[in-house]
């Protein structure tokens, strides 16, 4: 793999960039290998790189019905933090921002992790004993957070209006080394650094069938023919239950649109990424300038890929009222994911009823801040059978009652 | 030079001058003009820098598909970056100023980009900045945000001077689009009886056909537009809307129109956009088609212009971008450019056809004393702000031999996309038409509409067909075809007949020459904002960037704010050639909404300020405010924090508030607290599934504190429940609970017990309630005078209608603060006036009104729990000590079986206690506490939290309660609470009632 | 007992359609078997009007009855009679599983009258609100902006708007912004 | 954008008029269920790429429960009914064969 740097781009630019080799393979698929991965985005991705990274585990195939990075880490709003509640959240995001810091470096390849602040708005009383409770359990899960006055809000951000006739900020929840990441780049990267451990990633291959022998897993059929494999991870989000119905098991997750949008580029005004939970609107400006704005789920199941148009209003007159001066602004593309959302809205991260094959869905809002933490925890889980980062998230927790909540901290989950 | 013609301008009015400025530099223009076309006649070339290489942009096309020409417009409260100058209509005071440069347009620092660009291919960002780490987020990053991000920031503190609103409009058929195929095939619909809207983005009807040239039944086209315009008006199922562009089309029928209602008369009255929400049964695109660039080099250089665009300023406004122009084409069309150009009194040097022959309009063009050169090629555009000339070679060939011509204009066309973005919105797929080389709507695979049957109808060239005759018959039958969809009968008629001179096939041209070098095709570009050029694409490809949408982000081709209207097929096509693939496997980039940018104001339309949100306001809300208070939000209620005084810290206010009510009086505004009536024969049956208490044997006259869960087991809601009379309860709730429990109690009788006979009605509102606590509460009731408040006949716990004062009322004999109380309900209507006779007569008796904090300090006070501190949606009743209320009678209740699960009956569960710092301080809010060690993810082990923390003025120190682990079996240890302060709070474990243990003052 | 006020008193604005707070008007919710006879009479006894049809309102000045739901009514009686009325109601309703409450107190009423009063109403409300989709005698439960709300047609160019009482000041403010001068839609 | 007829007023009520509720047709488990029962009830829900039944409140309108059936790949709804039944009704499951022969959902078809 040619190191990417530079001095490599100078280089190459004198024969017109016409030496630059493939970022990954594209092979066919061989018979059988010892892990297959469903789905590669983000999670799979991190998934295959860890089990190589960590295990040694390298005759893995990655197998993506679509284009790699296609779902939902292309479609996010790129937002890393791990400022969560509850103890197994604060432990996989803060493992996964922790990650991303140096994962630029480690993959050689510039992911654009930006860690620009994350600022959760407090704007009713509520809102403000829940941000400091949060930050009191944050900082005994060695997650650095901290309250903050409308001073220091003001001051981080010079377009927000402290004072709405609506709801004044009375202070916010702020992570100073939370911020954002080019999000197709993560996946690109992961993508770069599989195909360079020898493994196997294959495009628009669709999963048609899982093959099972007394309760075990022995491998897939697909449109590019059969797999055999020795563990199964399936990551495919949105489309979980569909996977987990071709394994012979039910998961407790439905599958909703949740939107996006982005402004036209402006010179940078806003360096933070400010979420205001009472208002329900979040907003970050990228690198080219796109004031970012994530906006709500609908309640209904849906895998269209759009969503209802109200949702995007209500978020935009939050974030208008938030900072009134993006009212000139105007909205350049919107567009809709799948997210798959659990009964507690945490996600899934689990063996399954059918030996050898493990699931990792349900992030809901989550998926993208989560991803190296992820793929780390999934590849211990897979590997050893076992990860304090994922215990927590295992399928039987619904049936003893011991959920892991994070609406709890008046924060919702993006 | 770019300069105003002497002769043509359908859309200008020559006698109506129009004064703007763009730079600062005054100009002139014509009422009718854009500001394109006025920049253009004041030879403004150059408009723009570009994103990437802050290359010299100018205008290249004539209306919403403009990708170079933006700039920031007006100024202060009115000022608008991005503004695209080729749909900006000129208006009298005009401010413009060019984007993405500094120091100025003509010197701009970041076009070194531009000398080193063939270090910045696409993507080199992936592979470079990596090293050292903290550089990316400390220097590479900042460099790269502040060369980026085309227009200006509003200032900070802009305020935007104008409103917005929305409007829902029903119809049978939208029509989108008023060139000649939305006109005829809203006539067509319309003539059905079908209601029919018809919207047009420009200020104009009639689109391009008119500067096409035809005629349409043997008249001229213009004719035909003020005819069938006129139709349409005199019709009253028809409604005709400028200005207003369809920006997106949604599942069932539901479309997004931006009406653009004074942005060319600032400041006038009324809102400045209105965002339709328009809900149609059948929806006609006909949204006409967009020419493409063809890809040489320099393509981008100003001064080279699509043809059809230079036949619009040169017809439309009277405008010609240049006096020495050279045509390029791979199709006839761009003859008509030519030969407007050249009757208009312009040199037409040559036209470049890529094709070996063309059709009839080259014979006039010929005519005309018009060099045609067959095919040849444009090799190179050069000059740098403006085209100063062209390198001429064969197309079938890498772009040597060259022959240059001096000129000052260059007119290209690639041929013609079908504008399909609005078809393909909500899922209407596309078929490749080899013959035109573009998409087109696949009339088999049409979005589809609630009733699962097609909803878009895509009529004239937006559906492919591109001379006027196909279009019109096309449009026809669209119009009908829509009429039908929505059920309506349409005749099938004949359509208008559309003449124009005959064309020859188009030829698709990809790359100028076809085999051009790599110097060339690295300046060949694709994406002119974006900076997206041939050999980028082919970068991508070669590194396995495949898939169209892998490209598309990592090149950012069709990114920019143009979203690719011009780019895309183009880039599609190298692509798909650097692929060896066919264009129609490689397939398109999903179409997003909006069409084109829509203000962000408009989407918010009129929620800003004052009705942003609802703020729910009980009857004595006015007082409240004359009376100090500082509010504190409550679901959408407002509710007194405190009552400040002058003087006064709001702390003060608190603790003043917290010794009054104790020592004298204190009122309360209850009002917002929910009532819901249940009544009839299984009302009592039903109030059992809901509380987890027995509520069917509370006896009449009578109240009972209850407690809700969810059925998964946790705490939802608690308030007091009054039995009103055999069948009848009053269900008290939480502040802003009222609606979510009413329909809670809704959804369980509506859709589990529906045979069970309960009404409920909300009436939350009907009451002005009135909480009067403290030991003086019954002096000041009495003084009032009326019904008997006494021990006796009003104990605790019951209630009884009557009259206080003259005021109808029931009375509540209910304590939350652990005083005498009593919570009187009057009518909303009469609530100022008995707030106010409580005032008075209270004066004698030290009477304060009190807040929400003092509310909550009292409340502490007496450890009663508080839905919402105690409770996060996590706790169950049994973790607050609260089994006494809980029915172990009952079989079942909401949420019974859950509370069964093994984690919900965990010894280990925090439960709640008291707590009391060792030193007196208050626990800070929101505290955990910490046991040994840590746990196998490194944190640290907790084992409480603090759920409420007060500084009691009456006790003098801090009081708290929350959940500790084995919390009840540990009375008096003393745990840890580290803050984030760095401090170690130490508080002992004690029991929650830390006031008036034995409950004496509230029942006196 | 002292003079009832309104939420707002009679606030009124004039802009592209007159926008007034009615004042107190007396209303009763009755949740009930719409067919059953007892109801029927109820009703008749109250108002002089006989039961209406879905989504139907039969009102005449402040005196009516407007259909809400299947078995809910909502029972128009002037202020004054209210209890009165409520009283005989809940007699005549006596050997019925029937619910009668006074939520006179808990709403706020509005007129929004002019040639564009339909156009103000179409900027909040997500109803088809042209001449042959709403007309006089109709009922629409719908929101206004954000919060839920009903109106009728007391004639053409003239609604009666009730929201809940607490909402009165959201509801007047949003209908002035809609009534705006110079946001003429033009279009019934 | 979805709109749905509400069977109980008659209004073809769009979205913003509508709660969205979930699945239909879930039976209740109370005290006296096992785990795994009480499990399915609360968690397990069908999440169909195709057809689905589900529950909406007309919540902006008469306030009524009511039931769709609706395709949650291409939203089209095949039709709305009362809330008072513990089934599909027979007239929406063939108006569903006739647009999607074959369909299954739970032990409907």
């Amino acid at each position: 793999m040619k190191h990417y740097s530079a001095f490599a781009v100078a280089r190459e630019a004198l024969r017109y960039h016409t030496g630059w080799e493939r970022a990954w393979r594209s092979p066919e698929p061989k018979k059988r290998y010892d892990v297959v991965i469903v789905g590669a985005g983000g999670h799979g991705l991190a998934t295959a790189y860890y089990l190589g990274k960590n295990y040694g585990i390298q005759n893995v195939a990655v197998i993506e019905k679509g284009w790699l990075g296609g779902g939902n880490t292309g479609r996010n709003t790129t937002i890393i933090r791990s400022n969560y509640l509850q103890d197994p959240s604060a432990a996989i995001y803060e493992k996964a921002r922790a990650l991303y810091e140096d994962l630029s470096q480690e993959l050689n390849y510039n992911l654009m992790f930006s860690p620009r602040g994350v600022m959760m708005l407090a704007q009713t009383q509520h809102e403000v004993r829940g941000y400091k409770r949060t930050a009191h359990a944050n900082a005994l899960q060695g997650v650095k957070t901290e309250w903050i006055t409308p001073e220091r809000v003001k001051e981080l951000v010079p377009i927000i209006n402290l004072h709405g006739p609506r709801y004044p900020v009375l202070g916010a929840l702020w992570q100073e080394r939370g911020g954002t990441a080019r999000h197709d780049a993560v996946a690109w990267g992961y993508a770069r650094a599989c195909s360079n451990m020898g493994m196997d990633i294959i495009q628009k291959c669709e999963v048609t069938g899982v093959r099972r022998e007394n309760g075990r897993v022995t491998g897939v059929e697909t449109t590019k023919g059969a797999i055999e494999c020795d563990k199964l991870g399936i990551v495919v989000a949105g489309h979980s239950g569909q996977l987990a119905e071709m394994a012979g098991f039910r998961l407790p997750v439905e599958s909703l649109a949740l939107q996006a949008l982005v402004s036209e580029p402006i010179k940078p005004c806003m360096d933070v990424v400010v979420m205001a939970n009472t208002v329900h609107g979040y907003m970050s400006q990228s690198d080219k300038g796109e004031m970012v704005i994530g906006g709500g789920t609908d309640g209904f199941n849906n895998y269209t890929q759009r969503g209802s148009f109200h949702h995007i209003e209500e978020t935009v007159r939050a974030l208008v009222e938030t900072f009134p001066m993006i009212s000139r602004l105007k909205m350049l593309r919107q567009w809709g994911g799948i997210v798959d959302m659990t009964g507690d809205r945490s996600p899934i991260l689990s063996k399954t009823p059918l030996q050898g094959c493990f699931i990792n869905c349900g992030w809901g809002t989550g998926g993208f801040k989560s991803i190296p933490g992820s793929g780390w925890g999934m590849a211990q889980l897979m590997a050893t059978g076992h990860s304090p980062l994922t215990e927590a998230f295992s399928l039987d927790r619904f049936k003893e009652g011991r959920f892991i909540d994070e609406s709890v901290a008046a924060g919702v989950a993006h | 030079m770019s300069t105003r013609l002497a002769n043509q301008g359908r859309l200008i009015d020559r006698s109506k001058q129009v004064t703007f400025t763009f730079n600062g530099k005054t100009m002139q223009g014509y009422e009718g003009d854009t500001l394109a076309s006025a920049l253009l006649a004041n030879d403004q070339m150059m408009v723009g820098r570009s994103f990437k290489y802050h290359r010299p942009r100018g205008i290249v096309a004539s209306g919403a598909e403009e990708p170079n020409a933006l700039v920031g417009l007006g100024e202060g409260s009115r000022f608008e970056p991005n503004q695209r100058t080729t749909t900006t209509e000129l208006f009298d005071g005009l401010k413009a100023e060019s984007q993405n440069h500094w120091p100025s347009l003509e010197h701009d620092i970041g076009v070194v980009n531009n000398y080193v660009a063939r270090f910045l291919p696409s993507g080199f960002y992936y592979k470079t900045f990596i090293h050292p780490k903290p550089f990316w987020k400390h220097v590479y990053e900042p460099i790269i945000r502040q060369s980026a991000g085309l227009g200006k920031a509003p200032d900070k503190e802009t305020r935007d001077a104008d409103t917005y609103e929305h409007f829902y409009a029903f119809v049978d058929v939208l029509v989108i689009g008023g060139g000649v195929a939305g006109l005829q095939a809203a006539k067509v619909a319309a003539k059905s009886g079908a209601k029919v809207m018809l919207i047009e983005q420009t200020a104009h009807w009639g689109g391009r056909a008119p500067v096409d040239g035809g005629t349409i039944d043997g008249e001229p086209v213009d004719k035909f537009v003020e005819q069938t315009v006129s139709e349409l008006e005199a019709m009253d199922n028809v409604t005709l809307r400028l200005r207003c562009m369809g920006a997106g089309v949604y599942d069932h029928g539901y479309a997004l129109g931006y009406e653009r209602i004074s942005d060319h008369t600032p400041g006038a009255q009324g809102p400045r956009h209105r965002l339709w929400r328009i809900r149609a049964k059948q929806i006609v695109t006909a949204t006409g088609a967009i020419e493409r660039p063809l890809s040489f080099a320099g393509n981008d250089v100003p001064g080279v212009m699509l043809a059809s665009a230079m036949r619009d300023y040169v017809v439309n406004w009277g405008v010609t971008p240049g006096e020495r122009v050279i045509v390029a084409t791979n199709n006839d069309d761009a003859y008509r450019t030519a030969i407007t150009l050249k009757k208009a009194g312009v040199d037409v040097l040559r036209i470049l056809d890529a094709r070996d022959s063309a059709g009839p309009l080259a014979d006039e063009a010929r005519g005309l004393g018009i060099r045609v050169d067959p095919g040849k090629a444009i090799a190179k555009v050069k000059g740098g702000k403006r085209v100063k000339k062209v390198a001429i070679c064969n197309q079938n060939g890498i772009g040597g031999a060259r022959e240059e011509v001096e000129c000052d204009a260059v007119a290209m066309s690639g041929g013609w996309s079908p504008v399909v973005h609005l078809w393909s919105h909500c899922g209407g797929k596309l078929i490749w038409d080899e013959a035109n080389a573009h998409f087109r709507p696949d009339p088999d695979r049409p979005p589809l509409g609630a009733n699962g049957e097609g909803f878009v109808v895509a009529a004239g060239s937006a559906n492919g067909p591109l001379s006027l005759g196909d279009v019109l018959t096309d449009a026809q039958a669209a119009g009908a075809a829509a009429a039908k969809g929505a059920g309506f009968k349409a005749k099938a008629g004949k359509a208008p007949v559309g003449e124009t001179t005959a064309e020859a096939p188009m030829e698709a041209v990809w790359l100028m020459p076809a085999n051009a070098e790599v110097q060339l095709r690295m300046k060949s570009w694709l994406d002119f904002q974006n900076d997206v050029k041939v050999s980028d694409v082919q970068l991508a490809a070669r590194e396995g960037y495949e898939s169209v949408e892998h490209t598309k982000r990592y090149t950012t081709l069709g990114m920019a704010t143009d979203q690719g209207k011009l780019s895309n097929i183009n880039g599609l096509a190298i692509l798909a050639d650097s692929l060896d693939a066919e264009i129609p496997k490689v397939g398109t980039t999903t179409f997003r909404p909006p069409y084109t940018p829509i203000s962000m104001g408009a989407i918010a339309g009129e929620a800003r300020g004052e009705v942003f949100q609802p703020i729910r306001r009980t009857p004595m809300h006015d007082w409240h405010d004359r009376s100090g208070a500082d509010w504190e939000p409550v679901g959408q209620w407002r509710r007194p924090y405190a009552y400040v005084r002058p003087g006064e810290t709001v702390h003060d206010a608190v603790n003043r508030e917290v010794k009054n009510t104790r020592e004298n009086l204190g009122l309360l505004d209850a009002s917002t607290l929910g009532k819901l009536i249940v009544k009839g024969p299984d009302a009592g049956k039903f109030l059992d599934m809901m509380y987890t208490n027995m509520m069917s044997t509370l006896k009449v006259g009578k109240c009972r504190y209850g407690l809700m869960c969810s059925e998964n087991g946790f705490l939802i809601d608690d308030g007091v429940v009054a039995r009103i009379d055999e069948d009848t309860w009053l269900c008290h709730t939480t502040t802003g609970g009222a609606e979510r429990i009413h329909a809670h109690m809704e959804e369980w009788l509506q859709t589990e017990w529906w045979d069970w006979k309960v009404y409920v009605a909300n009436v939350t509102e009907q009451y002005a309630q009135v909480a009067v606590v403290g030991p003086n509460a019954r002096k000041v009731l009495e003084k009032l005078g009326g019904m008997d408040v006494s021990r006796e006949a009003l104990p605790f716990m019951e209630w009884r209608d009557g009259q206080i004062g003259g005021f109808d009322c029931r009375a509540y004999r209910i304590s939350f603060s652990g005083e005498l109380s009593y919570e009187i309900a009057v009518p909303a209507s009469q609530g100022q006036a008995f707030w106010d006779a409580l005032m008075e007569a209270g004066k004698e008796f030290g009477v304060m009104p009190y807040g929400t904090e003092c509310l909550h300090i009292l409340r502490a006070e007496k450890g009663f729990i508080m839905i919402g501190d105690e409770t996060d949606g996590t706790v169950i009743p049994q973790d607050l000590g609260l089994h006494w209320a809980i029915s172990k009678k009952k079989e079942d209740f909401l949420g019974k079986r859950a509370q069964e699960r093994s984690h919900m009956t965990d010894p280990d569960r925090w439960k709640l206690v008291g707590l009391e710092t060792v030193d007196g301080s208050v626990l800070p809010d929101g505290a955990y506490a910490v046991g040994e060690g840590v746990n196998a993810n490194g944190q640290r082990n907790m084992i409480g939290r603090v759920t409420s923390t007060y500084y009691s003025a009456n006790l003098g120190r801090g009081i708290a309660m929350g959940l500790v682990k084995h919390g009840p079996d540990r009375m008096g240890e003393v745990i840890e609470f580290p803050g984030t302060d760095g401090k170690i709070y130490k508080a002992k474990i004690v029991d929650p009632v830390f006031y008036d243990k034995d409950g004496e003052k509230q029942n006196v | 007992m002292s003079e009832p006020i309104s939420a707002l008193n009679h606030a009124s604005y004039d802009g592209i359609a007159r926008i007034e707070e009615c004042g107190l008007q007396g209303m009763i919710t009755l949740r009930g078997d719409l067919s059953g006879k007892v109801v029927i009479k109820a009703v008749k006894d109250a108002t002089g009007q006989k039961m209406p049809g879905q989504r139907e309102a039969h009102v005449d000045g402040e005196t009516g009855v407007c259909w809400m739901s299947p078995d809910e009514l909502l029972v128009l009686v002037p202020y004054a009679e209210v209890e009165a009325k409520l009283a005989a109601m809940k007699d005549a309703l006596g050997g019925v599983h029937a619910l009668a409450v006074n939520v006179s107190d808990a709403r706020a009423v509005f007129r929004v009258s002019g040639a564009s009063a339909r156009e103000v109403l179409a900027k909040v409300a997500p109803v088809d609100l042209s001449r042959d989709a709403f007309q006089p005698g109709q009922i629409r439960r719908s929101r206004l902006a954000q919060v839920a709300g009903a109106f009728w047609m007391d004639g053409e160019d003239d609604f009666r708007v009730v929201c809940f009482r607490s909402a009165a000041d959201y509801v007047f403010k949003l209908l002035k912004v809609a009534a705006q001068p110079g946001s003429e839609v033009g279009v019934y | 954008m979805l709109i749905l007829n509400c069977p109980y007023c008659g209004v073809d009520a769009e979205e913003t008029e509508l709660t969205a509720g979930g699945e239909a047709h879930i039976k209740r488990h109370g005290p006296g269920s096992s785990d795994d029962e009480f499990h399915d009830y609360l968690f397990m829900r069908e999440n169909p790429k195709g057809v689905h039944f589900e529950r909406w409140r007309h919540s902006n309108g008469c306030g009524k429960w009511f039931h769709a059936a609706r395709c949650t790949a291409t939203l089209e709804v095949f039709g709305t009914y009362s809330a008072q039944t513990t089934e599909p009704p027979k007239e929406i499951r063939e108006a569903i064969s006739a647009k999607r022969p074959g369909w299954k959902w739970r032990e409907f078809e």
